[in-house]
């Protein structure tokens, strides 16, 4: 197991009024992301329980791809991975955003 | 005097020494050592005939019971290496060289008795490569072949695997040689004649059906939301962007994924009867929805696939069926199909490089190439135009009078960035390359090289490498799909967004695609439970893809 | 590891004066007498597995008893294997038989009926459950080695080394096998002393069976299941509270 | 017969049960935006024995707890995530279940329902597992002699085994689909102990055929047979509230009845199909293949009718 922890300023807060959210499920190459807002608008803090080491640069990569997209500022997002690959981490924090963007 | 039929002559003496063990041409399986032991020399050049799919099991397991003093050195000519005695006879000193093509399950052994010397290699062919050796340089001196039933003149029903069979049989049959073939039961008469009589020596009845691999079948239940991504991609941004008619497919998840769309996102797209209508396709049971919806006019088989018999049988328009109305499938002929008649071939790989090039070795495993090369390459024997063919030799550029520009084959690689365990799929340097200077291999096996390869599509979007210009700009074009990969985290983002501005790089959102909506509801069928629905109850899939 | 006691040593001791229980097919029925009254007994002897005869066997015998009324209690001795593992016995529904047997003795011990389990031996999974598990207050005897799955079976399915497995026993006992780790965990409320008259010790244990499961409490004091009693406690708890819509958390949608 | 295909919509309630999320599945069971969880993920009681195997945790530890509403009606509810180490129960997964039971004594809800979809008992975590299993078991039996039906569902990708499949066996009412598998022994089990001579874990039809949902339905294991939709689990669990049977003497001397004359009838067979003939049905052969509605017309046709005291 490995624990990462990346803190992100962003441009504006992510839409909606939404407190918290969850999506995706702990399995084998699947991970579960847990929106909660509850930071300063203009602050993004994403907590990584990962079961793979060594990916911290991909994680690093793939969470700034993400905030730089969404903009999800005010979200504090933590991470229970089980070994997802990256294109299904990007897909889950998309819907996480999603739906943290439901009215 | 020159002697013109010393092969002839051998061939009887040959047959003179089997007869003791045959009843006519029938030889109970339990003779079946005795057999070979007399019909076989040393140093013969043997097919043991096998692909991915069939294989003549009963015929195998007899040679691998044959005594290595009276049977040794054979030199195996022959498609597939999958079976455990098709090594066996390597370590038994029985068979020393080998020239082949597939070799799938036993990858990993046979890239162990290749390091250690127990196989001396000829070379890994295609399949039409190594068929036309047949018939120049590698013709075989014994055949030993699989069909389903066989009458007591020979008469062989192969039953919709007839695959290799007639190629193997035409070159042996026809040069001199001895042709045995196993079958699962003599009968009065077969339901047709898939192999005459007088082509084949002696028949044998298999202790037990012959086996064959479902290799074609991919429950719908495993597909990802990724690939249903990457399958929206391809049919927007590919098949409907050439307009692809006449194609093949791959076997793996991310085509069957484009099976499965194709009676919903496609139809929503409106394509129906624009794309996907005419294939070179072995009966994929995750294209029934869309044969059931009316998009498919014709298919034409490499083999078949367990459990598709009745469906194929009830589809006459569809397939290709003999009189009896079973399917008739020939590898030779669809191979041939694949490569000059389809204007698409679109599969997936293990690994590709900076340049495009493409292979599913790794250091380990040698999985051979079965007949991907064939499909995924661009046959310069081709004259005659496509709208879809033309249009890629347009976007490949070139100098001089259109009329003299020739057209291009569309070969599409459909990869995920990173594979199972987080192995990536594309790398700086092949595996392949660690293989042959390993092995002292002149050539690196190389699935699709650069040159033939026009689209590569992963989750990230689709590289059109028809439009690069330069090798740099290849190179930025293959990092830019290359998502989070060590090769994509290289790229170099101003020059690649540049590219996506020329259309080089497309993105789903640049083709209207929003990721979120990959979907499985938006696949036809869901489960294998599924798909049996949608054939009305005709396709009986194997026990093992049940859940019900 | 000390030996289990054998049946006929624990009979003696327990039914002194003699008694009516008997054994076949390693199952285990009958009554005796218990101070001022009769003891019922049921059981499963000599490491049998679980299946579904002895299932439907045993839970009769509870049936009866509770037909019968008067409060007579239950004792349930237990040296038996896992569940019977056969394509027969999954074919026909093992899960409703073992099931059934437990109800049995769930519905003895809510009409009036203490039920009380002693493991004298092994007992695994699915027996151990229909069987120990359903009573009240379950004891053991030293030398009783319950078990949900043996160490090389737990390697075989995490895939970790059993040299690792066995070190990490010895910190934990929320996985491994025996006896002391499931008094941790609270399933094992008592464990009698051999040396003495059994009789008196399972009265006293009637006399003094918690009416409600204390189990999570007995796991949670003993360090064995440190979090089961307090989570449950919570879910008591929340539920009993009425929440606006406002703190909710956002679901995923159906079909994400 | 009716071969048509499954409907395309992204309805939640047309959405598969097999392949939706335990989320997912409460969402759509119950009615809409009404389930309110209890120990949410966002207060992270995650599961403190996985990190000593080096393994991830989920923040609801597979086990999502909560009320809601049923056609209005107050019902408590309970599902397993079977993608999450298999459904299985620990520690902490067992014990939100057993605070959801305990919970029932004191709110009275309509009903309780359990989602189940696992693999039995978490071996990392066996014995806390194995124990809440108990509690769990006995837990429900105080519920229901309290008046209050539980009410089981299963058709989830991990079915039901093990521990989970005693549980189920102590609920007053079952409802399967298909998909779903009710066992102790799962096939992988049986052939590991017993060899695959005794069960070839491969053949999935014969997996399917043992355990699976048709099976259980036509033995009686099982109450109501369902399409693998959320919204057919729905119906069928508004429809099980008022069939369930009380938890007392009766009931369980009827099972006991109902288990001795099934042992009597069929302790011979070696196969479901054999079973099935006895029970009345002309082509046995036929029944894995029936859909929903031929299933249905078939239930109809048997000359007994179900008899399901549990």
């Amino acid at each position: 197991m490995e624990k990462l922890s990346f803190r992100h300023t962003t441009r504006t807060a992510l839409p909606g009024t939404r407190a918290s959210a969850i999506t995706g499920v702990v399995a084998s190459g699947n991970l579960e992301v847990l929106l909660e807002r509850n930071l300063a608008p203009d602050a993004c803090h994403v907590e990584i329980d990962t079961a793979i080491k060594g990916y911290a640069e991909v994680w690093a990569a793939v969470v700034a791809d993400f905030v730089a997209r969404r903009q999800p500022g005010g979200l504090t997002i933590t991470i229970n991975d089980g070994g997802a690959r990256p294109d299904t981490v990007s897909l889950r924090l998309a819907q996480g955003a999603r739906l943290m963007e439901l009215p | 005097m020159m002697d013109w039929r010393q092969e002839r002559t051998a061939r009887d003496a040959r047959l003179v020494r089997a007869r003791p063990h045959a009843d006519g041409k029938i030889v109970p399986s339990a003779r079946v050592v005795d057999l070979l032991e007399a019909i076989l020399q040393p140093g013969d050049r043997v097919c043991l005939e096998g692909d991915n799919q069939k294989q003549a099991d009963c015929l195998a397991r007899g040679l691998s019971g044959c005594d290595p003093a009276r049977v040794h050195d054979l030199h195996m000519v022959q498609s597939g290496i999958v079976l455990p005695e098709h090594l066996d006879i390597f370590e038994q000193g029985i068979a020393r060289r080998l020239d082949y093509s597939y070799s799938g399950p036993q990858g990993g052994r046979i890239a162990k008795m290749l390091y250690g010397g127990q196989i001396e290699l000829g070379a890994v062919h295609t399949y039409l490569e190594l068929f036309a050796r047949y018939f120049i340089d590698l013709t075989p001196n014994v055949a030993l072949i699989a069909g389903v039933s066989a009458d007591r003149d020979g008469n062989l029903y192969t039953g919709p695997n007839t695959e290799d069979t007639p190629t193997v049989v035409e070159a042996t049959a026809f040069k001199n040689g001895v042709v045995v073939a196993q079958v699962n039961e003599i009968v009065d008469r077969v339901p047709r004649v898939d192999i005459p009589g007088d082509r084949v020596d002696f028949v044998v009845e298999a202790d037990t059906p012959f086996y064959v691999e479902p290799l074609f079948t991919r429950d719908p239940g495993a597909v990802t939301e990724t690939q249903i991504l990457m399958a929206m991609m391809a049919i927007k941004g590919i098949y409907a962007e050439y307009g692809i008619r006449r194609l093949n497919h791959g076997i793996g998840f991310g085509t069957a994924a484009i099976e499965l769309l194709l009676p919903t996102y496609a139809e929503r797209l409106g394509l129906k009867g624009q794309i996907a209508t005419h294939w070179a396709l072995n009966p994929h049971p995750s294209l029934i929805p869309a044969i059931e919806s009316g998009w498919v006019k014709q298919i034409h088989c490499f083999g078949s696939e367990v459990g598709m018999d009745k469906y194929i049988r009830a589809r006459p328009d569809v397939f290709f069926t003999g009189s009896d109305g079973s399917l008739r499938s020939n590898r030779a002929f669809c191979q041939t199909a694949g490569l000059y008649a389809c204007d698409l071939f679109i599969g997936s790989t293990l690994q590709i490089d900076l340049q495009g090039h493409s292979s599913t070795v790794t250091t380990n495993r040698v999985a051979g190439f079965g007949g991907a090369p064939n499909m995924g390459s661009d046959p310069h024997g081709r004259r005659h135009p496509s709208d879809t063919w033309m249009k890629a030799g347009q976007e490949a550029g070139g100098t001089g009078d259109p009329a003299l520009r020739r057209g291009r084959k569309l070969v599409v690689q459909l990869v995920e960035t990173f594979g199972d365990k987080l192995v990536p799929a594309f790398v700086e340097r092949l595996d392949a390359l660690e293989l042959a200077r390993k092995l002292n291999l002149e050539l690196a096996p190389v699935m699709v090289y650069a040159d033939d390869v026009t689209h590569i599509v992963t989750e990230e979007g689709i590289a059109n490498l028809l439009l690069c210009r330069t090798l740099d700009e290849r190179e930025q074009a293959i990092r830019g799909v290359a998502g989070y990969t060590d090769v994509g985290r290289g790229r170099d983002h101003a020059e690649v967004e540049r590219l996506r501005a020329r259309g080089i790089i497309r993105r789903p959102e640049d083709l209207g695609i929003e990721p979120l909506d990959a979907d499985r509801s938006l696949l036809a069928a869901r489960s294998i439970k599924d798909l049996v629905h949608w054939s009305g109850g005709l396709y009986e899939p194997p026990a093992k893809f049940r859940n019900w | 590891m000390r030996d289990k006691m054998p049946l006929d040593t624990l009979l003696a001791s327990l039914f002194p004066a003699g008694h009516a229980v008997t054994v076949a097919d390693g199952l285990i029925s009958g009554e005796g007498p218990l101070t001022d009254g009769r003891l019922a007994v049921i059981g499963i002897d000599g490491d049998t597995a679980l299946g579904l005869e002895g299932a439907c066997f045993l839970a009769g015998c509870v049936l009866d008893v509770v037909r019968a009324g008067g409060g007579r209690p239950i004792l349930v001795l237990i040296d038996s294997d896992s569940q019977r593992m056969s394509r027969r016995d999954e074919l026909l529904g093992l899960n409703e038989y073992l099931a059934h047997l437990a109800k049995a003795l769930l519905l003895a011990d809510a009409q009036g009926h203490p039920t009380i389990g002693l493991l004298y031996g092994h007992s695994a999974a699915g027996a151990f459950i229909a069987t120990a598990l359903a009573t009240r207050v379950l004891a053991a005897l030293p030398g009783a080695h319950p078990s949900v799955m043996d160490l090389p079976s737990v390697a075989r399915v995490t895939k970790l080394p059993l040299e690792t497995l066995q070190d990490m026993a010895r910190s934990t006992s929320v996985f491994a096998p025996g006896l002391d780790n499931m008094v941790q965990t609270g399933a094992v409320q008592a464990t009698l002393d051999p040396g003495k008259p059994l009789g008196p010790q399972i009265a006293a244990l009637i006399a003094d069976s918690p009416a409600v499961d204390t189990r999570d409490a007995l796991g949670r004091e003993r360090g064995g299941r440190p979090l089961a009693h307090d989570i449950a406690a919570q879910v008591v708890r929340e539920a009993q509270v009425v929440r606006g819509a406002q703190d909710r958390v956002m679901r995923e949608a159906p079909g994400a | 017969m009716d071969w048509k295909p499954v409907a395309l919509s992204a309805e939640s309630r047309d959405q598969s049960w097999y392949e939706a999320s335990a989320r997912a599945r409460l969402a759509g069971l119950l009615d809409v935006d009404t389930f309110q969880e209890f120990i949410g993920p966002e207060q992270r009681q995650m599961s403190p024995h996985l990190p000593l195997f080096a393994l991830p945790r989920a923040f609801d530890d597979g086990m999502i707890v909560g009320r809601g509403r049923l056609d209005g009606r107050d019902v408590l509810a309970a599902a397993q995530e079977g993608r999450f180490m298999g459904g299985a129960f620990g520690e902490i997964h067992g014990a939100k279940l057993v605070g959801l039971l305990r919970a029932a004594l004191a709110v009275k809800p309509a009903a309780v329902l359990i989602l189940f979809d696992t693999g039995g008992v978490r071996l990392q975590e066996a014995n806390a597992g194995e124990t809440a299993i108990a509690e769990i078991m006995r837990a429900i039996t105080q519920v229901r002699a309290a008046g209050i039906p539980v009410i089981g569902l299963i058709g989830g990708r991990a079915g039901c085994y093990g521990g989970g499949g005693l549980i189920a066996g102590t609920c007053a009412h079952l409802v399967i689909s298909e998909g779903g598998r009710l066992s102790v022994s799962g096939p992988e089990v049986i052939e590991t102990n017993k060899g695959a001579e005794e069960f070839d874990s491969r053949d999935r039809a014969l997996v399917w055929r043992t355990m699976g949902g048709k099976h259980r339905r036509l033995l009686g294991a099982a109450d109501a047979f369902v399409a693998d939709t959320i919204g057919a689990f729905r119906e069928a669990a508004l429809a099980a509230i008022p069939e369930a049977p009380s938890f007392d003497l009766a009931t369980l001397e009827a099972e006991q009845a109902r288990l001795e004359a099934r042992l009597e009838r069929f302790g011979d067979t070696r196969d479901a199909t054999e079973i099935w003939g006895r029970l009345g049905v002309n082509d046995p052969a036929a029944v894995p293949s029936l859909t929903t509605e031929g299933f249905d017309a078939l239930l109809d046709s048997l000359p007994e009718g179900s008899h399901h005291a549990r």
